[in-house]
């Protein structure tokens, strides 16, 4: 008999359908994957077998776990949760309540699973499980690394020694070292303890080395379902092709004739650091924090470099100096021959730079049009007629593949992709040299990357632009870069280029980075 | 019955229900609306200081009684001069302060050499101005010597600001009280109530209560409520309008009295449009004297046409002296150059009747087509500004001290009337003491003032107080400012 | 917000329309009220209810309706001045502290703390003693009470906007604090302000009450709701219509101002709009 | 972290932001003052007086001194604990607010623990309710009392409880020493009027608290764990939703501290509010600026402990500037 099974499962808010007539069956000792993108339905879909849906979901269907359907009161389907299913979310920061310790939180689950023969022994055997230290005990969540209070979670949803492990999302809110450790443990404790998985996630090549099993959702409906190795191997959907497609980055080859090193580099960085002090002006502020502790490096105009690194490691704060977010405080920048520490970086140097953000979804002022926000660099080039202020709007939107018309709408009728696209019309609209890459596609979906990806190779070659990237994607990296910088600590520790760096990684970080990527999937 | 009638009549069946009231039958908790700044009626003006202690901690020379007559006091006896300026007192004896400490002649001499000295504070110095010696014959003997005759010395002696102090005990007496009343002063929950004790060792009759308590409460409202609820056994003055929920009521008494308080509308003679005559007279016929009394006052005001108290044997009634008369007033003003009217402002000090009766006139002036802004203000300021700087068109004020008329003599006060037959009239009075004379006298000047229209004569204030329906021998009157709580006494 | 947005939030629509109808009725005060209200008769007072004097007359014989009415305005404008200057200088100080951050956002919260340590009633009070009781009093002392709580909102709106990448890449385009207060952050805590600005419409009208009642607000022959409720008090066990009328109207505007705050924050809010949606949409 | 030290620098961090705060306040105060027109001595001896006896006053008010002298000596011995003698009543300034507080300190906890005892159970049991009938009923409740001028309710509970059922006094207050039941009837209907919008406002952010915290990632890992959705709002939500609940009462306190001037009219409480009300009128500067500095300390220093309780409570706070 199946452990969980889902028979024509709809819900819907207001009407509108987030999942329709899904139907699967997860057998004990499965590990089964749900793949899918923002939007397709697949954590409603987990938090329906827990009965954790929010109380406006409209929810028709059954769901049977071991052979029984779900109860129907709160306090019945409390019981089966405490005993039965253990949970792991996506953000552990904000799944664990900041106000109580670690211990206290993890003691709270293995008394509401009422296993009390084990309770003696079961905390430390717990902690030991998921490998937390005794000592974080007394803890408070944001005491905690990302990878801390995640094993913190695990250890929770272990209290009750659950038949059925839901992880949704379980990894994706953490740094490529910690997601691997973290997929190693759910991966180790589900085979030791033969538990059942439902692992949900957008991260295909991660389902590929946990799942035995696979779903793939799109917009509510499961397009497709099977063993994992079937469904990789010979995929029926043509959205299972294109998922598949997208995982595996081709490396972006231009013409050598784009990169045109003449001597003097576009950008040179000496001996940089920045150091934050926290408590103001009292003479008895907190201890200096190094952010960036002297880098220098060059980048030669035509070239794509990007910069690697864990988070916290100073790159983005290395970025936001360069760009003239922010000021150095020792050493200086040179920009096109032009020395600056930062935010003194004067108007029409500043148009030869630009950045890219993360996350499309923040870049742009939700109440100003697009137009707006893309004519606002123009700024800095001085007063410049309307004519040539609506030809410089349309050149740079039409670069990125949109349409001007596109130009009178807000931010909020654009898909992730496209504001990602509005975002590079931004960064040219001055036409700069340089242009500054923060994680430009790690916030869209898998689908679109590629093509956001095409677009920046092409736009390099097509303006002869400079890329300075800034990721922890190294697949990303070893496509599009042509030299690698691996930052840590505020300082650069390796340097090469991509094939060289990921074939023998010198540096114990780039090492543990290399073997942190999962791997691919077989063809 | 009227339908607004009900709640309150509906409290009162409440009240009847609750039983008999709480009081003990020789304690008395009076609600007052105004808590003295300092408990010395020597050093300051405030009314509220001469409520609590007046009569009943300190006492006079002599004392005034309810009709507003000496009557002797300290001094049972005196003998005056023929020239009436010299003055021998003969002392009562076995007085004694509450703090223990015996009364005599010398005290006397303090008392009165403290209050004309050079620094001292005193807020009526004025009056005993005439005063140039005090001499102690014998310790039970005091002889005042006037520099000129003064019809009002006895009057004045028996005023709060002339009481008699202790040497010891005088400078602490603003916030711990000492003299020689038949009520000591117990203690002073600033902000709350003041609580006296009968004084055993009083040198005179003992009083009926032996403890009272002054509670200060300034809303009517809760002053209504403390008074249904028995939380207080009576008030002095209670607000005109609020007078109906108590006036069927048989658990009260309410007592309407008269006051030395002439309410008039100031004006100010130095300044246009005002030192037309007949600007005046057209403002005094513009105002209609019943329509203000029944606003301001619920009519309880009585109207008056001069400045004098209409209890008095002296009063002359004047109040046909400009009827109310809009067409006359609109000739007047035309005949006086102003077709259109004028505007004008109108200083209100923080007084019920001074607000009210200031709309109702606003209203009544501009059917004439005299414009005025009203301009509220506080106390202090009103002082400053009206009364000190002189800077003002119009202003309301009840003039509270008895036999006042003199101010019109006084070119330099604050309305400014300057009139040289006002200032002699005054002076032969102050000088005459024939009761005949003074009365001719007073009537003359009372007469010019009413015909010149110096100010509006509006109504002398009423005393209107509430009381426990089992309570006796509160003062009906007040010819001076005070609870005297000497006759107050519990029927069973 | 629109219309269909309004059919969505009833007691939002509710609120929103009986504080426009309470607005209305005092701005048409200005124009016509059934009798002058400066006009006093008091042969005709204490008139209970009845055709020509719709809510009867008060203690002066004016007509009750037309005070409501002109009551209605005075208490709106007051509450109204106040919020204005609290927004008028509240919002500036707040979005400068996040625009130039450091030593002018010390500033400005020192100094809100300071105008915050001054309790609006002693504040109200200082300033009668200063310029004399009356409206322009209460309006100060209500828009100084203001200041601090609006600037303390904008900021706090502002901080959340100021880490938004669009703020950065307006930088990065060369616009200076200035311009990025004006253009970014301003525009994105208009919502807030708005849900502000109601609740404080609603304290201010309280505030004013409360002002009259010591003496300290409207002051005669102007009328204002409090002033009327204070007027009414003493006569309340003799003639209680005349503080149920004021007092009732001071009562249902504050809730109508309180219901459309509360609502224009559920509607407005994306994070409770979209709920339900963000659970577990991943 | 350095936990210790961290909030040993905190703590000086915070103390220093006070004193400069007062200091700035006492300046502004007595500024303010000096500005006011209006004689108090003058005032003391009222229409009749001569003008040589009120210039006599003044010099013995010691009203003559230049102004940055007068500063200077008011803040001198404010440090040593002297506030100056006041003015009208001759009395030192600190016996006179100490006085007062006796009956504004008590009376603002009473308000606090009413509303505290009634408007967070309303806030919670709404919150656990929400969208249902008792949710809208309780707050419709909640906006009313919101909205009832507190000197109007005061008004009607004494016609109820004092006038006409006679179970408690219409105000008034009895000192402590002399009959500490007495005081505490005294203080009960006050109270109440008082707690009134506050117990309501309470109810409404504690509701919206915990409705917000309700929708956190949290509680859902609770429900998780094996609570029933009510269990985890009362085992973790609430402890969460008290955070901002903290604030308001910060505010409140404050606000009761100064604010209550107008109950302390309904029931003729001799509070603070009216004794700096009457000090005014009365142009006792001394005074004036004494108990308004008292307020304004009072004001911070609850603000200050707010700050302190806050990072007490929450872990995240601790050693950082907030």
């Amino acid at each position: 008999m199946a452990l969980v099974e889902i028979d024509h499962l709809t819900i819907g808010f207001d009407g509108r359908k987030a999942v329709s007539h899904l139907s699967l069956r997860i057998e004990r000792g499965d590990r089964f994957g749900i793949i899918g993108e923002s939007g397709s339905g697949k954590s409603l879909t987990a938090l329906s077998i827990a009965g954790l849906l929010p109380d406006a979901a409209q929810v028709s269907g059954h769901i049977a776990f071991d052979g029984t359907p779900l109860p129907d009161s709160e306090q019945a389907m409390a019981r089966l949760r405490g005993k039965r299913i253990g949970m792991v979310f996506q953000e552990p920061m904000t799944a664990l309540n900041p106000l109580m310790t670690i211990g206290e939180q993890i003691e709270e689950a293995i008394n509401l699973a009422g296993i009390t023969e084990v309770m003696p022994l079961a905390l430390p055997d717990l902690l030991d499980e998921v490998g937390l230290a005794a000592g974080h005990v007394g803890r408070f969540p944001h005491q905690l690394s990302g990878g801390q209070r995640q094993r913190a979670m695990i250890a929770m949803a272990l209290a009750s020694q659950p038949e059925l492990m839901i992880a949704d999302e379980p990894t994706s809110a953490l740094d490529a070292i910690t997601q691997r450790t973290v997929l190693d443990l759910i991966t180790d404790i589900c085979k030791r303890r033969h538990m059942t998985l439902l692992f949900i996630s957008h991260d295909i090549r991660a389902v590929a080395a946990l799942c035995d099993r696979v779903g793939v959702m799109r917009a509510g409906e499961l397009v497709e379902q099977g063993d994992t190795g079937d469904v990789f191997r010979a995929p029926q959907a043509d959205y299972t092709r294109k998922l598949l497609a997208a995982s595996q980055m081709q490396r972006r080859d231009r013409p050598a004739a784009a990169t045109q090193a003449d001597g003097a580099p576009l950008l040179r960085i000496e001996n940089v650091s920045r150091v934050y002090r926290h408590g103001g002006l009292w003479p008895w502020r907190d201890a200096p924090v190094r952010a960036v502790d002297g880098v220098s490096l060059d980048i030669a105009a035509g070239e794509c470099v990007a910069l690697v690194g864990p988070s916290g490691c100073g790159k983005t704060t290395l970025a936001r100096m360069i760009v003239g977010l922010d000021d150095v405080s020792a050493g200086q920048l040179v920009f096109d021959g032009a020395a600056y520490r930062g935010r003194n970086l004067p108007p029409l140097l500043r148009a030869g730079l630009s950045l890219v953000f993360q996350d499309p979804f923040s870049s742009f002022d939700p109440r100003m049009t697009i137009g707006d926000s893309l004519g606002e660099p123009l700024h800095l080039l001085g007063r410049l007629s309307r004519a040539e202020h609506e030809a410089r709007l349309a050149e740079a939107i039409e670069a990125v593949g949109l349409s001007v018309a596109m130009l009178e709408r807000y931010p909020h009728e654009f898909s992730g992709g496209q504001r990602q696209r509005l975002a590079i019309a931004r960064a040219l609209v001055t036409r700069p040299r340089l242009v500054v890459l923060d994680e430009p596609v790690s916030a869209l979906d898998v689908s679109v990357r590629g093509d956001v990806l095409d677009l920046l190779s092409r736009l390099q070659v097509e303006h002869g632009l400079t890329y300075l990237i800034i990721s922890h994607d190294l697949d990303m990296v070893a496509a599009m870069a042509d030299r690698v910088l691996v930052m840590e600590k505020g300082q650069i520790v390796e340097e090469g280029a991509p094939q060289r760096l990921f074939a023998e990684p010198q540096h114990d970080l780039t090492k543990a980075l290399m073997a942190a990527r999962l791997p691919e999937i077989a063809a | 019955m009227t339908a607004r009638n009900t709640l309150a009549l509906t409290v009162a069946g409440l009240l009847l229900m609750a039983g008999p009231a709480l009081a003990q039958p020789t304690e008395i908790r009076i609600g007052v609306a105004l808590e003295p700044p300092t408990l010395d009626p020597t050093a300051g003006a405030a009314e509220a200081i001469d409520v609590v202690v007046y009569q009943n901690v300190f006492e006079g020379l002599v004392r005034i009684d309810q009709t507003g007559a000496v009557q002797p006091g300290l001094a049972k006896s005196w003998t005056i001069s023929e020239d009436g300026l010299t003055y021998r007192f003969a002392l009562n004896e076995g007085v004694t302060f509450h703090d223990g400490t015996a009364f005599d002649a010398e005290d006397v001499k303090f008392s009165f050499d403290r209050l004309l000295a050079e620094d001292s504070v005193n807020a009526q110095k004025a009056l005993y101005a005439p005063i140039s010696a005090v001499t102690v014959i014998d310790p039970m003997t005091v002889e005042f010597t006037l520099s000129r005759p003064d019809g009002l010395f006895l009057f004045n002696l028996g005023r709060g600001d002339a009481v008699i102090v202790a040497p010891e005990s005088a400078a602490n007496n603003g916030a711990e009280p000492i003299g020689t009343g038949p009520f000591a002063f117990i203690q002073w929950d600033r902000g709350s109530r003041v609580v006296l004790e009968q004084y055993g060792p009083y040198w005179g009759e003992a009083p009926a209560l032996t403890r009272a308590s002054f509670v200060f409460i300034s809303d009517t409202a809760t002053l209504t409520n403390a008074l249904l609820a028995g939380d207080v056994d009576g008030t002095n003055n209670f607000a005109a309008e609020a007078l109906a929920v108590f006036e069927n009521n048989p658990q009260f008494k309410v007592l309407v009295g008269s006051t030395e308080g002439e309410t008039i509308l100031s004006t100010n003679n130095r300044k246009e449009p005002f030192t037309d005559l007949k600007v005046r007279q057209a403002m005094a016929h513009a105002l209609d004297r019943q329509e203000i009394i029944e606003g301001a006052t619920y009519g309880y005001g009585v109207p008056i046409g001069t400045h004098f108290a209409p209890h008095h044997p002296y009063y002359l009634d004047l109040t046909d002296t400009y009827p109310h008369d809009v067409e006359a007033a609109k000739t007047l003003l035309a005949e006086a150059g102003y077709t259109d009217g004028f505007s004008a402002t109108l200083k209100l000090p923080p007084v019920a009747y001074a607000r009210l009766s200031g709309q109702i006139i606003a209203s009544q002036f501009a059917e004439v087509g005299i414009e005025l802004e009203l301009i509220n203000m506080e106390w202090a300021q009103w002082l400053e500004d009206v009364f000190a700087n002189k800077d003002f068109d119009l202003t309301i004020i009840s003039h509270v001290e008895p036999f006042d008329i003199g101010i019109y003599a006084n070119p330099d006060y604050y309305f400014g009337y300057d009139n040289a037959q006002v200032q002699a009239l005054n002076e032969t009075l102050n000088a005459t003491t024939d009761e005949a004379d003074r009365l001719a006298l007073a009537q003359e000047i009372q007469t010019i003032i009413a015909r010149d229209a110096v100010n509006g004569y509006l109504f002398e204030l009423a005393q209107t107080g509430v009381w426990n329906a089992k309570l006796d021998g509160m003062w009906q009157n007040a010819p001076v400012e005070g609870v005297v709580l000497r006759d107050i006494y519990w029927v069973e | 917000m629109n219309w269909q947005q309004l059919g969505r939030h009833p007691s939002l629509a509710i609120g929103l329309m009986a504080a426009t109808l309470f607005a209305l009725l005092g701005l048409v005060s200005l124009w016509w009220t059934p009798f002058p209200i400066e006009q006093i008769s008091i042969a005709r007072r204490f008139l209970g209810p009845a055709t020509e004097h719709w809510l009867g007359t008060d203690h002066l014989g004016r007509d009750m309706f037309s005070l409501v009415m002109r009551g209605t305005l005075t208490s709106f404008v007051v509450a109204g001045l106040g919020v204005i200057i609290g927004i008028g200088v509240g919002v500036p100080l707040g979005l400068a502290a996040v625009a130039w951050g450091g030593m002018v956002e010390w500033l400005v919260l020192r100094l809100s703390d300071i105008t915050f340590a001054f309790p609006a009633v002693i504040v109200a009070i200082l300033i009668a003693a200063l310029f004399g009781p009356g409206e322009i009093n209460a309006v100060i002392a209500i828009g100084i009470f203001n200041i601090p709580v609006f600037a303390r909102v904008a900021r706090g709106g502002a901080l959340a906007i100021a880490t938004q990448d669009y703020v950065a890449a307006a930088r990065l385009a060369g616009l200076g604090n200035a311009a990025i207060a004006a253009r970014h952050l301003l525009p994105n805590i208009m919502s807030l302000l708005i849900v502000q600005g109601t609740i404080q419409l609603s304290l201010g009208i309280l505030a004013e009450a409360g002002l009259s009642y010591i003496g300290l607000g409207t002051q005669p022959p102007a009328t204002s709701l409090g002033l009327m409720l204070r007027d009414a008090q003493s006569l309340f066990l003799i003639h209680p219509w005349l503080s149920v009328v004021p007092g009732l109207t001071i009562v249902l505007i504050v809730i109508a101002l309180n219901i459309s705050g509360d609502g224009l924050r559920d509607a407005i809010d994306p994070r409770l709009r979209h709920e339900g949606l963000n659970h577990g949409a991943g | 972290m350095g936990g210790g030290f961290h909030m040993t620098l905190f703590l000086v961090r915070r103390m220093a932001g006070f004193a400069a705060t007062l200091f700035v306040a006492a300046l502004v105060i007595f500024l303010l003052l000096d500005l006011l027109p209006g004689d108090p001595a003058r005032f003391i001896l009222g229409i009749n007086a001569t003008p040589e006896a009120v210039a006599a006053l003044r010099t013995q008010m010691g009203l003559d001194a230049p102004a940055h002298e007068r500063f200077l000596a008011w803040v001198g011995g404010m440090l040593v604990g002297d506030f100056g003698l006041s003015t009208t009543q001759r009395l030192p300034v600190a016996e006179l607010i100490a006085e007062r507080m006796a009956v504004t300190l008590p009376l603002s906890l009473i308000a606090m623990v009413v509303s505290v005892v009634v408007g967070l159970p309303i806030g919670i049991l709404a919150a656990m309710r929400r969208g249902k009938a008792t949710d809208t009923a309780l707050m419709v409740l909640a906006q009313t009392g919101v909205a009832i001028p507190n000197f109007w309710f005061g008004m009607l509970l004494t016609l109820v409880f004092a006038v006409t059922l006679r179970w408690l006094p219409t105000g008034g207050f009895i000192p402590w020493d002399e009959d500490a039941g007495a005081a505490m009837r005294g203080m009960t209907l006050p109270g109440l009027a008082l707690a009134l919008p506050q117990a309501s406002i309470l109810a409404r952010v504690m509701r919206t608290a915990l409705v917000d915290v309700t929708e956190q990632d949290f509680i859902r890992t609770a429900r998780a764990k094996g609570m029933t959705k009510s269990e985890a709002i009362w085992r973790h939500g609430v402890r969460n939703a008290l955070l901002p609940v903290l604030t308001i009462l910060g505010l409140q306190f404050a606000f009761l501290i100064a604010g209550t001037i107008i109950v302390e009219n309904v029931f003729y409480l001799p509070g603070l509010g009216r004794l700096i009300f009457t000090a005014i009128s009365e142009r006792d500067l001394v005074l004036v600026r004494g108990a308004t500095i008292v307020l304004v300390v009072v004001t911070t220093a609850t603000m200050l402990v707010v700050d302190l309780a806050y990072a007490f409570v929450d872990p995240r706070l601790k050693g950082r500037d907030a």
